[in-house]
């Protein structure tokens, strides 16, 4: 026997975690956009989704974060920082690869210094997936180690039943407890089955790729040149990616005053690295997608022990020239030896 | 013979006599429905190419990058209407030299590719001069009407839905074979135009510069508008700009590679019909 | 929180070479003072700031021994230097850091130094060349190559005089062909090959290189020819950085983010990084 | 950061008693960057001005705003202030609180705080001015006249007078152009030639003039002060050194039936010709396409005629390059084509002329003698009919614009014909008399009244011939009826339009024209003999339709612009102009395009071993005149205008 | 009652004709609202559109942009290009939402005192009416509060 939620109980539930003081945010679509937003009743929510087009890193890692404002005067300068809220946050419906995004990001941002922007939004929200039973062309989540009902990151995870009433319902941590505990008579005991999780087929062997890059004599390959020709150096892979971090700081404001924000960057961008000398370490589009591959799947996986990738798929599905990761590591994992 | 064997053999004959170092065309891509771009560099390679009705992008963005063309050698490029049209902007801004540019042409008509004759920019001078004539998509104009119909505020707060959602990842230039300079405007720090944060005020700022920049200039090819990840329709901001250009200045982006930018010249008589 | 920096106010300002500037700066809270005291070590770096125009990174250029203030010393380029070199005293600019690791001097003890640097990239060096000449007892022979492209070109020229003044410094000062003047004195020629001329002696030496990419390398050809090892030859990272602290991946070359693993690396490290990213 | 000082001035009560100076004084004192803030009664006034001095002196300053008058008063004033007290002038911004403020508001505060926000801004804006330094180009004091007819010979004569060099050119055998063909000239009836050709004979004589006939201007390089010119001189075939002009080879010439352009075709030349008698210089040239030497070798009677050997079969083009400072264009206009008036006959009957053709009938030297005769069989006409704007004010057909001469010279051929054919009776259809000028009016009253011109006013709709006459039908709108008039001759007022050429020539020498070719003006009214590239002037019917006194008149004025240029031998431009970043120039060319000026040019690149990386836009200060039109075009934001720059706008804007 | 609404308006002229039509305003005492700031420029050909987009960034409730009558330009033909780029710019606006009441071309010479205080008269009197731009003031307010998603 295990808890399960009826999709006929998901207007109770919700009602129930707005009575405990959470916002819940589901997948929905909006001008013309699918993404996380906040929603209030089930009807809203649009969870037949492969995934939304938008992650949910957005809401830890938003494109663009105030953090300091500052007041310019004569001979002193007036700041006040902008801390971000520790808002009571569920998000309902997450797929377990963007749940696995957010658990990918954690030791970097910890990483000795810690990132109160990301953490105090991490600290109160609740990630409620649910597994996955469909996948698409695009999905790759097994490639990379990962799978169409894994946990990680997840506080509570949510198996559709066979019957497609409903969920079985599962707390993976104390936060996924704390939550359930807000809705003790919405849930109830049953032994329906659950749905058996999509099958996702295995695009490239990861243990082949990993060893590849992790050999020296990869970096100066000619496969990167060949790989990337067609690139065209725009961010919608790293922007739409679920473990992409790299950002910048710029300061914006008039005479008198402004905000020094924190805004997504892109290794994509020509500008990048570009010092103010002129000179750029990585000033072509293959050095550039070459970087993004070895950091994921190389220098990434060397410091924190997992792979910056969780295999959603995004940036090929949404990519303007059909590139993306999964072309890459299946070419990588076919090279001859 | 179909148009793709037709064009496989023509890039393999452009290949193998040397006429060409390289073919830019389509291939497969990562599901059945789409295309992506190839780059062909010897005859045997050539199988490789596929044409059909779903090679729509604009592959003329591929003839600038620097150094492509400084050999003097030429390259061959499979382009529809629109990226011919292109291919004239970008020699008239100096950008490539038609002279290098071996054109396969083809059109997409009710769900088929057919060949067009002719290899270089000025052979198809008679087709955009139809085009022309024709005027601007229909479709377009009816979807801008809609936008026109409402009041400023509705259409403000329209586009302040559809920029709210721009995340500053810039695929809309990237992909835009008319983006090609080597700093943008949104990069330019001293001063600061545009705002580079991705807030609304900043996408705005972005969007409005880059559809101004590209008044007169953008041949509706409408690889913006696919490739924006979050759905922005660009395609209607940039309609309105080649509108504006065709009524006000009867100026149609990409007639012939001699055409003087529409924003660098002028006639006395231009219609000036909202100056005080 | 994380990214706030120290206001800092400019105590004075001093011009280096053309282009290049050296500001000192005092800290207006104490708490922020005990701060940079506790963490600082020479070779670690900061984000220089002015708010409205944004951060730049460049090396703290005062020496551990001396934290009652910090001193850079940047080239005007880009929009937060030139604002940065217009800076008065009494201005207020601010500063984030110290980061990154350092110098392990303590290791350098008892043994020979050989400080070699080139153009704008004697200031990371400076550092440790005061951090131990301020504690010059326990160091052998302290030997300084510095070179540069023209004789206006040299900074910090007090201090080489200085240097040059003490029994205790063997400074040898180069400029690049066409680079002298008429009354100058010293040697004419690359940093390399003057290097080899001067032939200082690898036996219980370290070594810290500071410069252009491309004078690193050709020194470091110079360094293995004289019989230094890669492992006792140290070198200072400059990379693009926009957090300093390990997150926003500009700085991210091969598997080290210069940033926190960095910027002080041993050639030996260097080596091992790719090439071509740097 | 920046030292700023801020002068706030009274200006006795004009601002004041609007403006609550001292709380502008106190604000502005609060602003970042400002060192000093103060006020004083009249800062134009020699102590005001010393305060401004002793402050940029005491307080190091780096920058200075003046909050008082309009800069188009004082701006002077003060930049001079700022450079005696070693500031550079240019780190001077006026804010205007005088004319844009205080006398133009009536609320107190509602003008104070528009004066603090005024300041504001020029004080961000002057932090960011940069230093100046006027722009120094030298000036090569030698002119250049291009066209020798009665606009070049004048500006030539004027500039030469004065004591400077100049280089008339003139692609014909012959200097003297139009004014050589007329017969008499308007309003005076004087004989042309007698009051051009002495004017020839002093051009060619005089010490400063080089006259260069027979030669085109192939391309002008560089800019005011400092062009170069190629000039190619065609082969005459004829030794300008040894010619002594007596004419045997042009009457032993065998090949005599050449239609001579001079005559308009009325009459013939040979193959080796002067173009008339009176050419100066009076050295023929061997026509190649018609004679018979070089058609096939035999021949050579000039030759062999030729007692000093001054044939010379073997002659070669000549390119010539040439330096100068300045160059005047006077290349004139030509007569249009009335082909399209296929209504009027022209072409179909013979006795349908132009206005020039009757030139030519009329004058002395004319094929005909000064005699009145038809072409087409030689016979006095006893009628003449004159259509006026046969070509002009015609939107359909012909030009938009009036030709301005037309009016007159048809009364003058109304005259000649009376004085000439006494009996005879003249005819002539207009649309408006204009005649406008001094004694202009007063001639065509002299035609009309004395000289029994007959004017219709009215439209022509056709020429016909019946029975060997030429009927003439149009309408007399002021009776309101169709009339018929026979005649046996007709002449059209045929319009005054640019020379065939005249827009490749523009576009080789660097200067804008209009949509007919007539060459711009750099303003309308303000410069109207300056071309809209520094350094080249225009005078006479190339910049638009003129009459005789009108072209010499431009044409002096034009000498007067030259001579003003070559007073000094340095020419001082104020520094704001244009300048590019070329690391992000993407070479498009749109900055080149929108140029009013010529003004930018391409610039390649190269890398060590002189390989080509890319080609920029490179301004060339001498020419540019500061508009920034360029700047506002440019995509990458890769040009920038010194003065205006993009980063003090911007500050400017963000103050507010 | 609150206070009436003052509206901010920016402009953008040249020296030679505009600046020059304000400076004959002020000597002949004519009297016009204090609503408008002027940017001075060489020429109107020298009037970027950014210069708009960043007088609406700065709160600016209407924007107007003047220089010399066609033909008149000191610079022969700077302001036949602005004129290009205004009809342009004012429908990108337009068709974005920016109300063209808002924006304001005119041309004024040096002459024209008379039309230049009436102008900003009319102008300042129109946009008053509009009231202010708040749905472009709100673009600003919300980048000092919020963080974007």
């Amino acid at each position: 026997m295990t808890r399960i939620l009826l999709h006929t109980r998901l207007d109770d539930c919700l009602a129930a975690w707005r009575a405990s003081g959470y916002s819940v945010l589901a997948p929905s679509k909006s001008h013309e956009l699918t993404r996380f937003n906040e929603v209030q009743h089930a009807s809203d929510m649009a969870l037949d989704l492969v995934l939304p087009e938008r992650t949910i890193k957005d809401h830890f890692f938003p494109q663009t974060e105030p953090l300091i404002r500052y007041r310019i005067k004569k001979h002193e300068i007036d700041t006040e920082e902008m801390v971000p809220p520790e808002l009571k946050r569920i998000f309902f419906g997450v797929r377990p690869c963007d749940a696995s995004g957010l658990a990918i990001d954690d030791p970097l941002f910890g990483w000795d210094y810690k990132d109160e922007y990301w953490f105090r939004r991490r600290g109160n929200s609740v990630i409620v997936t649910i597994a996955c039973t469909s996948a698409d062309d695009f999905c790759m989540c097994t490639s990379v180690q990962l799978s169409p009902d894994s946990t990680k990151g997840s506080d509570v995870m949510l198996t559709p039943l066979k019957d497609g009433r409903g969920w079985q319902v599962l707390a993976l941590t104390d936060r996924g407890n704390a939550l359930l505990e807000t809705i003790p008579s919405i849930l109830q005991e049953s032994d329906a089955e659950p749905a058996p999780p999509a099958s996702v087929p295995v695009k490239f062997d990861i243990d082949k790729v990993t060893a590849w890059l992790a050999d020296p004599a990869s970096f100066e390959s000619h496969f990167w040149k060949e790989i990337s020709q067609r690139c065209i150096g725009c961010a919608s892979c790293t922007f739409l990616c679920p473990t992409c971090h790299c950002f910048d700081i710029q300061d914006e404001g008039d005479t008198y005053s402004g905000i020094r924000r924190k805004n997504w960057d892109s290794c994509s961008f020509a500008m990048f690295t570009m010092h103010t000398s002129g000179h750029n370490p990585r000033n072509t589009q293959s050095t550039r997608w070459r970087q993004r591959i070895m950091h994921k799947f190389n220098y990434y996986r060397g410091k924190f022990d997992v792979n910056s990738c969780s295999g959603c798929g995004r940036c090929t599905r949404q990519c303007p020239v059909d590139m993306g990761i999964t072309e890459t590591l299946q070419s990588i994992s076919n090279l001859p030896r | 013979m179909g148009i793709q064997e037709q064009y496989r053999n023509e890039a393999a004959e452009l290949l193998s006599s040397g006429a060409v170092k390289l073919v830019i065309g389509y291939g497969e891509g990562s599901t059945s429905d789409r295309r992506r771009p190839v780059f062909i560099r010897s005859a045997d390679e050539t199988a490789r190419l596929v044409l059909d009705a779903n090679c729509i992008a604009n592959l003329s963005g591929y003839l600038v990058p620097e150094g492509l063309l400084s050999d003097g050698k030429s390259v061959a490029v499979f382009l529809k209407p629109d990226g011919i049209r292109s291919v004239n902007i970008l020699a008239a801004e100096a950008q490539v030299n038609p002279d290098q540019v071996v054109i396969l042409g083809f059109d997409i008509d009710g769900g088929q590719a057919s060949p067009l004759p002719g290899r270089k920019a000025t052979d198809f001078a008679p087709l955009i001069e139809s085009q022309k004539s024709t005027g601007l998509s229909t479709e377009l104009q009816q979807e801008a009407d809609q936008l026109e119909l409402m009041s400023a505020t509705d259409r403000f707060e329209y586009w302040n839905q559809q920029f709210s959602k721009c995340i500053k990842c810039y695929a809309c230039r990237q992909v835009c074979p008319m983006c090609y300079c080597r700093r943008c405007i949104v990069d330019v720090n001293q001063p600061q135009w545009v705002n580079t944060s991705s807030h609304t005020l900043g996408n705005f700022e972005w969007n409005i510069v880059r559809a101004f920049h590209l008044a007169g200039r953008c041949v509706a090819c409408g690889g913006c508008d696919r490739a924006c990840p979050v759905n922005i329709p660009l395609r209607l901001i940039n309609h309105r700009m080649s509108k504006e250009a065709l009524d006000a200045f009867d100026h149609f982006a990409g007639e012939s590679a001699d055409q003087k930018p529409v924003l660098a010249t002028f006639r006395q008589d231009d219609p000036e019909t909202f100056i005080l | 929180m994380i990214y706030n920096p120290f206001p800092m106010r400019v105590v004075s300002k001093r011009d280096e070479a053309p282009g290049v500037r050296t500001l000192r700066l005092e800290f207006v809270k104490q708490e922020d003072h005990d701060y940079f005291s506790t963490n600082y070590r020479t070779g670690m770096f900061g984000l220089y700031g002015i708010f409205g125009e944004g951060e730049s990174t460049f090396c703290v250029a005062s020496p551990e021994t001396r934290k009652e203030y910090i001193e850079c010393t940047f080239r005007q380029s880009g929009r937060v230097t030139t604002t940065l070199a217009n800076a008065d005293a009494g201005d207020i600019v601010t500063f984030r850091g110290p980061y990154g690791n350092r110098f392990p001097i303590e290791e350098f003890e008892g043994k020979n130094l050989l400080f070699i640097a080139g153009g704008i990239a004697l200031p990371p060096t400076r550092s440790v060349i005061w951090s131990c000449l301020d504690q010059r007892e326990k160091f052998g022979n302290v030997t300084i190559v510095y070179g540069a492209r023209t004789v206006a070109d040299l900074v910090y020229k007090d201090e080489l005089d200085e240097w040059k003044r003490r029994d205790d410094v063997n400074l040898v000062l180069t400029v690049d062909p066409g680079g002298e003047t008429p009354d100058w004195q010293d040697h004419v020629g690359f940093v390399p090959s003057v290097l080899e001329k001067v032939a200082p002696s690898p036996d219980n030496t370290i070594a810290v290189l500071c410069g252009p990419p491309i004078m690193i390398k050709f020194t470091l050809n110079a360094l293995e020819k004289l019989g230094f090892s890669a492992e006792n030859v140290y070198t200072t990272l400059e990379n693009r950085m926009k957090c300093g602290v390990g997150k926003c991946g500009r700085c991210n070359v091969g598997s080290v983010y210069i940033c926190k693993e960095g910027p002080v690396f041993t050639a030996a490290e260097v080596q091992a990084m790719p090439q071509a990213d740097l | 950061m920046a030292k700023i000082g801020v002068f706030v001035c009274h200006c006795g009560e004009n601002i004041a008693s609007m403006v609550e100076t001292a709380k502008l004084v106190s604000t502005i004192a609060d602003h970042p960057g400002v060192e000093i803030s103060t006020e004083y009664k009249y800062f134009c006034s020699d102590p005001g001005q010393e305060t401004v001095k002793k402050a940029i002196r005491e307080h190091n300053l780096t920058g200075v705003v003046v909050a008082a008058c309009s800069p188009r008063m004082h701006e002077q004033t003060f930049r001079k202030a700022c450079a005696e007290a070693g500031l550079n002038p240019y780190m001077l911004e006026m804010a205007n609180i005088r004319e844009h403020c205080s006398w133009v508001h009536t609320d107190k505060k509602e003008a104070t705080d528009k004066a603090i926000e005024i300041t504001r801004s020029l004080v961000e804006k002057v932090k960011r001015n940069n230093d100046l330094q006027p722009i120094s180009v030298p000036v090569t004091r030698r002119a250049m006249v291009i066209g020798g007819g009665v606009a070049g010979i004048q500006a030539a004569l004027d500039i030469a007078s004065a004591g400077r060099e100049v280089v008339l050119v003139e692609r014909e055998p012959s200097i003297g152009g139009h004014m050589a063909q007329l017969s008499e000239t308007f309003p005076t009836l004087d004989c042309s030639q007698c009051i051009l050709t002495p004017r020839m004979v002093e051009a060619i004589q005089h010490p400063n003039i080089t006259v260069m006939t027979y030669s085109e201007v192939e391309e002008v390089d560089g800019y005011i002060g400092n062009f170069s010119v190629k000039v190619r001189k065609k082969a005459r075939y004829v030794k300008m050194e040894t010619c002594t002009g007596c004419g045997d080879c042009i009457q032993k010439c065998p090949v005599k039936k050449i239609p001579s352009e001079f005559e308009c075709s009325l009459g013939n030349r040979t193959a080796i010709y002067t173009p008339f008698a009176q050419a100066v210089p009076n050295v023929p040239v061997i026509d190649r396409s018609r004679c018979t030497y070089f058609k096939n070798g035999k021949c050579g009677i000039c030759k062999k005629t030729c007692q000093i050997d001054s044939i010379d079969f073997d002659q070669q083009d000549i390119i010539e390059t040439l330096e100068v400072g300045a160059i005047v264009v006077a290349t004139g206009f030509q007569v249009q084509d009335t082909s399209g008036y296929g209504e009027y006959g022209y072409g179909r009957y013979k006795d349908v002329i132009t206005g020039l053709h009757f030139e030519r009938l009329a004058s002395a030297s004319g094929p005909t003698a000064g005699k009145i005769l038809r072409p087409s069989d030689g016979k006095e006409p006893q009628t003449v009919v004159f259509i006026q704007c046969a070509g002009s004010r015609d939107v359909s057909k012909g030009v938009r614009y009036c030709s301005r001469i037309c009016c007159m010279y048809t009364s003058k051929h109304a005259m000649l014909y009376a004085h000439k054919v006494h009996e005879g009776v003249s005819q002539i259809f207009y649309m408006d008399i204009r005649a406008a000028g001094k004694g202009y009016d007063e001639f065509t009253r002299r035609a009309i009244e004395e000289d029994k011109a007959g004017y219709i006013r009215g439209r022509v709709s056709k020429v016909y011939e019946e029975n060997g006459k030429l009927i003439v039908r149009g309408a007399d709108t002021l009776l309101g009826r169709q009339v018929e008039v026979q005649a046996d001759m007709v002449v059209l007022a045929t319009a005054m339009v640019p020379q065939h050429d005249a827009k490749d020539f523009a576009k080789k020498i660097g200067i804008s024209y209009d949509e007919y070719g007539f060459y711009n003006e750099a303003h309308l009214k303000l410069r109207p003999v300056e071309s809209s590239t520094a350094g080249i002037y225009l005078a006479g019917a190339c910049q638009s339709p003129k009459d005789i006194p009108d072209s010499v008149a431009q044409a002096s004025a034009a000498a007067a612009k030259v001579l003003g240029l070559f007073s000094k031998e340095h020419l001082e431009r104020e520094p704001v102009v244009a300048m590019v970043t070329e690391s992000t120039c993407a070479g498009c060319w749109g900055c080149a395009t929108a140029c009013p000026y010529n003004a930018i040019d391409h610039r390649d690149i190269n890398d060590r071993n002189g390989n080509l990386i890319k080609r920029v836009a490179s301004v060339n200060p001498g020419l540019c005149q500061g508009c920034g039109t360029c700047v506002s075009f440019c995509r990458s934001n890769s040009i920038d205008l010194a003065g205006f720059t993009e980063k003090q706008i911007f500050a400017e804007v963000m103050a507010l | 009652m609150s206070e009436p609404f003052e509206p901010k308006i920016v402009a953008f002229v040249c020296t030679y004709c505009t600046y020059a039509g304000a400076d004959l305003a002020g000597t002949s005492r004519m009297k016009y609202a204090s609503n408008v700031r002027i940017v001075r420029l060489p020429c109107t050909g020298r009037i970027s559109p950014m210069f708009i987009l960043k007088a609406l960034q700065k709160g600016a409730d209407g924007v107007l942009v003047s220089g010399c009558h066609p033909g008149d330009c000191h610079f022969a033909q700077g302001n036949y290009h602005a004129r290009r780029r205004w009809t342009v710019f004012r429908a990108l606006l337009s068709f974005t939402g920016i109300p063209e009441e808002r924006i304001k071309f005119s041309w004024i010479s040096a002459a024209e005192g008379a039309k230049f205080a009436e102008l900003i008269n009319g102008v300042t009197e129109e946009i008053r009416s509009l009231g202010p731009f708040e749905q472009y003031q709100e673009l600003q307010k919300i980048i000092e509060t919020q963080s974007t998603y």
